[in-house]
């Protein structure tokens, strides 16, 4: 039974909320009342119950199954964030009512940066980044602004061709020119003789190098704390992209390896849901020489008097020096308070074993296929994911994709696939520490035996996957030629009794 | 713990499987001197009980929306959301899945995109929306980049009746990407000569109707003077409800249409998460930042939905995307979507037309007090109001009386004498006749 | 992928829930600790998560889908009625804390006993059976308490073979004779002049009658209010089982009809959610004749002191003589909260129309596909639900069980079957007042196809059917045969490595 | 009205299509002066708003458990329940399915239902359970009448220990059906003799331990008499969680175990919906009330569950059921056995432990209480304690003080002058050292 857009009801005269209408009265719109048609339907409580029930029943979720993409980390969502988030004094305060009526909710924010600090070995950390990319564009703001207030315009920023895109766009929002920086061939880390040529071919013109660590090969940069030299020495910033910060939570701390700003998504590490694309949240934590330079709206450490929230520039104090504001209000409360019960829920021993487990279950699943699938840089230890490519599938005629969409059929969702870009027909893969060994044990059977299918010759299982999914495979180009962004009401001749 | 499924001989066994003696040689590559040894200096693991005791201590020390009369708004608003909406959004299917990359198994989200799209694009009148933006004030900045890519000019003017917060996202945003803006002076009347602005140089021109002080405002012969310039109308809104009762920016000419749709389907959360609206006309879509949801068909013919145009975006265009955005606002449009499927038009005109009346009856008592002056002639849900003395001060008496009045102005824009003494009022359908009452009652005495 | 049993988990060691646990202590237990070993496995919470949503997505569910189970009432669950029965002032409060802290719970007890007995209009309502079953047990055991106390003791109960399997349980649990009463041929109500002479025929010697009204054909029984005057005559009681009051609250009520007793459903007439199999809630409307007798505890109406929860006999006051008690504490408060904030939702006005939309979607139902499948009534209006027979599928190979099994395929739940027993291969088909005109239509056309493919010969749509659900046809026989109810532990020879 | 789909065009278009004038028509056999004309004297439809206002002003009357300190248990225990259990009962799939009757696509409904009933097997010790009752005290009822059934005898001895409302349940009952009972009188202490009582037309002696004044009891002496005299002991416990730490009444000879299973899984709720546990003999099975759940094959060969032995049950059997019952307390059950599958063993006895200790603790500082002395020197969490004066008074008096310390005995058996000064007191692991203190103090405070 097919779904149909709720556009397709055609309940364009009813409502599916009751409301108790005032009495009659002068209305005072001066004159700016609608006068077009708005046609949106209205479903009665018991229909839209049941569109969006069936809709839900056609996707994956972690709740379901287990969700091997690489970098995005899909783990546990635990309830008990979701129940404290909808604590009415979380869940039903204002922004803007009197901070006298919201210190708990200060204290919560103020709490939670304190925990980001602790953990990152750092003492400031801008709370109001709205996701992971808001995040590197605050921290490259700082970056930016601190230059500025040293008189300096450097141009270039420093990003390995392995980067998440949203590092060379953030740097280019910011009018920066993206310099690549060579990777080892053995291991596909920064080549630190190579990093330093580049320093020096672009002497004085290096803001930043945007890095991630561990990096998207889940490999973590054994030269990180030397890279953060060379990159001090040229008077730039070490930008860290933080999204693999879960691997070694508990493990270092990113402000004892030399990192200026990291920016954190609590949808990652600290398992906020993704909800099928966001909300997330993307605090910064910034080192002593960026922190004057935190947005607005900041919390104040102020002696006997507590944390203290500073909202405009009317409120600065000396040394405060915000480089503006990301967004208006206080960022993602909803997500701090799931973020926070989180990490209470772990404590400090908690999160170690979580970054170990996760480190543990990525080399497990390496250790069970590396015998069949191909390692790009060799049979290695790797952190919380395991990156393999494609030179298994050589020959075979089934491509990555193929082999992602096969995995379909047999109840799993697909890897990270083509992603990093350094080595050929990635497939990135992140179990996380919620899996138990017996899912693991089950993930890796799978994954051999669809390998040796593939290289049985038995094509078919694949080229025309999934077979069994809700939808067999879209086409994505026949979507972008001419796109289709909205629903019509179809013409007459065509429009169903 | 409990979140953790592996035993400490599961963790032996694997070890040994793996060919390590310890975990920590998994961490080999972490330098000697930068590993932590022993714990982080923070709480251990507590229990649910432990973590539920804690943070509802902390949540209780502030003073919820719905346990007093209120009157906040100025860019979050207090609406009933039925309990349906969020009884859905909390399922696993959608709460616990990732964004829709591999479309076969994701069309419950996809689809429900597509229907967000199409209702965002209705609303605003205008040809295209996209599946979200984090909230209404990143979407403007956003919107401001994308008239500059359009226009290929790089001058923004700003309204003074832009919520405030905004402008200065806007505004920081401009500056650190060496564009221009102008930004014009605090405008509680609608009074304000933003034509005399525009000019050749102006790449588009942002006003918020309602604005922040609640004004209506013509769009109209803005929008005339902006095409004239080949500038662009970023039409602005923080009350979506709004759009239920007034004409839409699209009929008045704007270019992009962006605002804040917390007011559906999302609770207040202390400013977020939230979900920013964006539309715009068909022609600029190839220019739109953020995810955009698309029909298609599948192998076997049958209608499906993917995500689309992705060659804008970061993953794919890196350094020459249209935007580094990644995240959309995914589960706040789920509930938005979910919210006005329920409402209908219907629905939400109504919904718009007790905001209104109850706005227009709280004007009415607050008129009626000594020394107070209404200073918005044509409004929704929201006005403001001159008092005569700090509207700071009066809103903190009016707390302690367990009232929360509305927002003072120089919480936003503190500093500036003229003023000191506004304070924006908004009502919903949540206020009833006695909350209005208690307010003007309350108000008389602190005035007293 | 197959969902093991939890015990296959292998868990037995851990356990998913944190505790903090004492300092060593000198235990109290008198020597009766525990001595052998308890093996319940502890799931890490991802574990329990996914085993628990995966299991469920076995499951069909109003939500998902037209649930046409006549009699059983499956209709909308607002999630308004569930987020009610969990405010802390409801769900969080003991049944012995101190009457004085719970006075807003007797209020609620006492609002909803008020909307109760003004749709029924009578004057009493024993609040705390468990579930319809469970009134229909209190109903019969304050007849029986009256019959003593009047120094009667008549042995035999009428009850109509249409009648639902409860209601002859019941009366032989009180150790009551059942006599069956003929139903009329033409439309299974029961026959006016047949009864009397089953009265005549026992003269003396009948407690009750227990009737259901609506009948469980669909049928109001238009001689009801001289059925009750024939009972009253005999000096006996007249028993209603309210399984079907849905279909006339707002319509009529069964006070004014002359019933004794009757319980009323919440799950099925106010919307509280069935729940796999419950739990119910079955409060029993008393008439004037009753009421002294109604079981502890009840709510005592004392003029301006309001309402008083009497609980035990000591509290007695004149004319109050309970028959005792139908459970412990006060009954099933969660499910009240729930049904009154149904019938507070609804109104007078929106219950009304929930039982007019009812009936008119059974008889939408009913013209659709009389033409094709069997009224064994012939095609008179029916009221809340339609029934029909098997007379349709008559020389095609193709059983009732066959038919619904393979509506199973179709995507929808089988109506009741075999039920009731009046009436040959019964089919028994009750859409509700939740369902749209859309989603009736598509369901007509479905059976219709159905119907035309069965009588086109096409017998292995259906003999085979289901195909398409988690489970093919399953084997009843061979679970009764040899129960297992348990999970054992695999000898070691057939356990799984 | 929100919860009706047809519009008035829909409803007369299908009056049209079924060929009536009116709706009335449809309800022609309903007599004419028996029908109600105009609408009932209730009050009109509500928005949710105006319902939530409405229920919650009621709920906000009552003081709930977790806002003081609290030690009230006599058969309904405060614990705390994981917010998962909470979550999952509300899918969609679990809480608006019916019966499994139709067990193809049921399956996880079923599946739990077999993990439940191997789960509470495996508690008490005994064969098999079925898929659970109303709640424990109609459960004792079942229980009664179907030693009867097995032993074909009708006198039911019932200890002194016994809840007192599960006692009059069963006396009620008993009484309308004919059937014999010889309650013994309250036993605070455990010290009756009920194994004089124990005849040869005993059909069951009903034990509960921990008794509902928390002492413990010995089964195995009582099991070996009426086993003696064909009799079945049925064993009777109100604190599930008591059988983590304590000897199931399965390995001390018990037929027949029943219980309350509220603890696990489960809310307080003013006393309902709760689960009843109900465990035997496998050679009792065909006797049993009550739904069972048993394991199968499908036509594929594919293990799967289904409803079974339902000859015993009304819907075939009819007059010769084993009980009426038709409901079983599916959600309740899914909430005990997935809070069950969290805990496992381990978890429970650590649960279990907590209650004991806090259960000592409590007692220790309520001894030292001028005048109050604990009546129970083998409890589990729960104990008597006896007063100088009136329990119900001084739980009266510690209410005021915001303290809910226990059941006065009387409230449950009023009217006997040697049970006025006993207050039962329970303590699970939600109540702290800072609770207990607080307990001690006020009391002494009362007592004074």
């Amino acid at each position: 039974m097919e779904e149909p857009l709720i556009f397709e009801f055609g309940h364009f005269d009813t409502t599916g909320v009751d409301f108790d209408m005032p009495e009659a009265f002068e209305t005072e719109l001066g004159g700016f009342e609608r006068e077009d048609a708005l046609e949106l339907p209205g479903l009665a409580e018991p229909e839209a119950m049941r569109h969006y029930v069936r809709l839900s029943r056609n996707n994956y979720a972690i709740d379901s199954g287990l969700y091997p993409l690489g970098s995005c980390t899909m783990k546990h969502n635990p309830r008990l964030n979701e129940k404290m988030a909808r604590l009415p004094g979380f869940g039903d305060i204002h922004p803007l009512q009197p901070l006298s009526t919201v210190p708990g909710a200060i204290e919560l924010i103020d709490q939670l940066a304190h925990w980001l600090m602790t953990m990152t070995g750092t003492s400031a950390v801008a709370m109001s980044p709205k996701a992971g990319a808001h995040g590197e564009l605050c921290g490259m703001m700082a970056i930016k602004a601190a230059h500025t207030a040293a008189g300096r315009d450097p141009k270039i920023v420093l990003v390995p061709e392995s980067a998440h895109g949203t590092n060379p766009a953030t740097a280019a929002l910011l009018g920066y020119k993206v310099v690549n920086i060579d990777a080892r061939d053995d291991d596909g880390t920064v080549d630190l003789d190579a990093l330093k040529r580049t320093i020096a071919e672009h002497e004085g013109n290096v803001a930043a190098i945007m890095l991630t660590n561990p990096n998207t090969c889940g490999l973590f940069e054994r030269d990180i704390v030397e890279i953060a030299a060379a990159i001090h020495k040229a008077d730039a910033y070490f930008y860290c992209d933080g999204a693999n910060f879960n691997a070694i939570v508990g493990k270092a701390r990113p402000g004892d390896l030399g990192v200026d700003a990291m920016h954190i998504n609590l949808h990652k590490t600290f398992s906020t849901p993704h909800g099928g694309g966001g909300p997330g949240s993307g605090p910064v934590i910034l080192s002593d020489r960026l922190a004057p330079f935190a947005p607005l709206p900041f919390i104040r450490k102020d002696g006997e008097n507590g944390p203290v929230l500073v909202e405009a520039e009317a409120q600065l104090t000396d040394g405060e020096k915000p480089f503006g504001r990301m967004t208006a209000f206080h960022g993602q409360m909803g997500m701090y308070v799931r973020a926070l019960s989180y990490m209470m829920s772990h404590g400090s021993d908690g999160l170690k074993q979580a970054s170990e487990d996760a480190v543990l279950n990525a080399n497990y699943v390496r250790v069970g296929l590396q015998d069949l699938m191909s390692l790009p840089f060799g049979e290695r230890p790797c952190m919380h994911e395991v990156l393999f490519d494609d030179s298994f599938l050589k020959d075979t005629g089934v491509t990555t994709l193929d082999f992602a969409k096969a995995m379909i059929d047999e109840g799993y969702h697909p890897m990270t696939m083509y992603f990093p870009l350094v080595v050929h027909g990635a497939m990135l893969i992140e179990p996380t520490e919620s899996e138990s060994r017996a899912s693991l044990d089950l993930f890796v059977a799978t994954l051999r035996d669809l390998v040796m299918s593939a290289k049985d010759g038995q094509t078919d299982r694949f080229s025309g996957a999934p077979y069994f999914s809700p939808r067999r495979r879209l086409d994505e180009t026949k979507a972008a030629r001419k796109p289709i962004l909205t629903w019509e009401k179809p013409a007459p001749a065509q429009a169903a009794e | 713990m409990r979140y953790l499924p592996l035993s400490n001989q599961d963790r032996a066994d694997m070890l040994t499987r793996i060919g390590v003696d310890s975990i920590d040689d998994l961490f080999a590559d972490i330098p000697q001197k930068a590993r932590l040894n022993g714990l982080m200096d923070l709480p251990r693991r507590a229990s649910e009980m432990q973590v539920e005791r804690q943070l509802s201590a902390m949540a209780s020390k502030n003073v919820s929306a719905s346990s007093v009369p209120f009157f906040v708004g100025a860019g979050a608003y207090k609406h009933h959301v039925p309990s349906t909406v969020d009884h859905l959004i909390q399922r696993s299917e959608f709460l616990t899945s990732y964004t829709p990359y591999q479309p076969e198994i994701t069309q419950g989200t996809l689809q429900y995109l597509f229907e967000f799209q199409t209702q965002v694009a209705r609303l605003t009148a205008m040809d295209v929306a996209n599946a979200s933006m984090y909230d209404g004030s990143t979407g403007t900045a956003e919107a401001v980049l994308m008239a500059h890519r359009v226009t290929k000019k790089k001058k923004a003017v700003l309204s003074g009746g832009l919520h405030p917060q905004y402008r200065e996202v806007v505004e920081g945003l401009s500056e650190l990407s060496s564009h221009d803006v102008v930004s014009m002076p605090a405008d509680p009347m609608g009074t304000e000569d933003i034509l005399a602005q525009i000019d050749d140089e102006t790449s588009c021109v942002v006003v918020q109707s309602p604005s922040f002080y609640g004004q209506l405002i013509d769009l109209k012969p803005i929008a005339e003077k902006a095409h004239a310039h080949k500038a662009l109308l970023i039409a602005v809104f923080t009350e979506v409800v709004s759009l239920g009762l007034m004409e839409p920016a699209g009929t008045q000419g704007a270019d992009i249409v962006v605002g804040e749709g917390q007011s559906i389907g999302n609770g207040l959360n202390f400013g977020g998460p939230y979900v920013g609206l964006f539309a715009t006309r068909q022609k600029y879509v190839r220019q739109m930042p953020g995810r955009l949801c698309g029909e298609t068909t599948d192998a076997d013919g049958k209608r499906g939905f993917v995500l689309t145009l992705s060659t804008r975006e970061q993953h794919i265009r890196r350094d020459k995307a249209t935007s580094n955005i990644c995240t959309n606002s995914g589960l706040c449009s789920l509930a938005f979507t979910i919210h006005l499927s329920l409402l209908g038009s219907k629905g939400l005109k109504q919904m718009a037309t007790i905001c209104h009346a109850n706005a227009v009856n709280l004007k009415k008592g607050l008129s009626g007090v000594a020394g107070v002056e209404v200073l918005n002639n044509a409004y929704f849900n929201e006005f403001t109001v001159k008092l005569p003395k700090s509207a700071d001060a009066v809103v903190e008496a009016l707390a302690a009386r367990g009232i929360l009045a509305g927002v003072p102005v120089s919480r936003l824009i503190p500093g500036q004498a003229d003023l000191e003494n506004l304070l924006v009022v908004a009502c919903t359908e949540v206020n009833t006749q006695e909350d209005r009452d208690a307010f003007v009652a309350a108000l008389k005495e602190v005035l007293a």
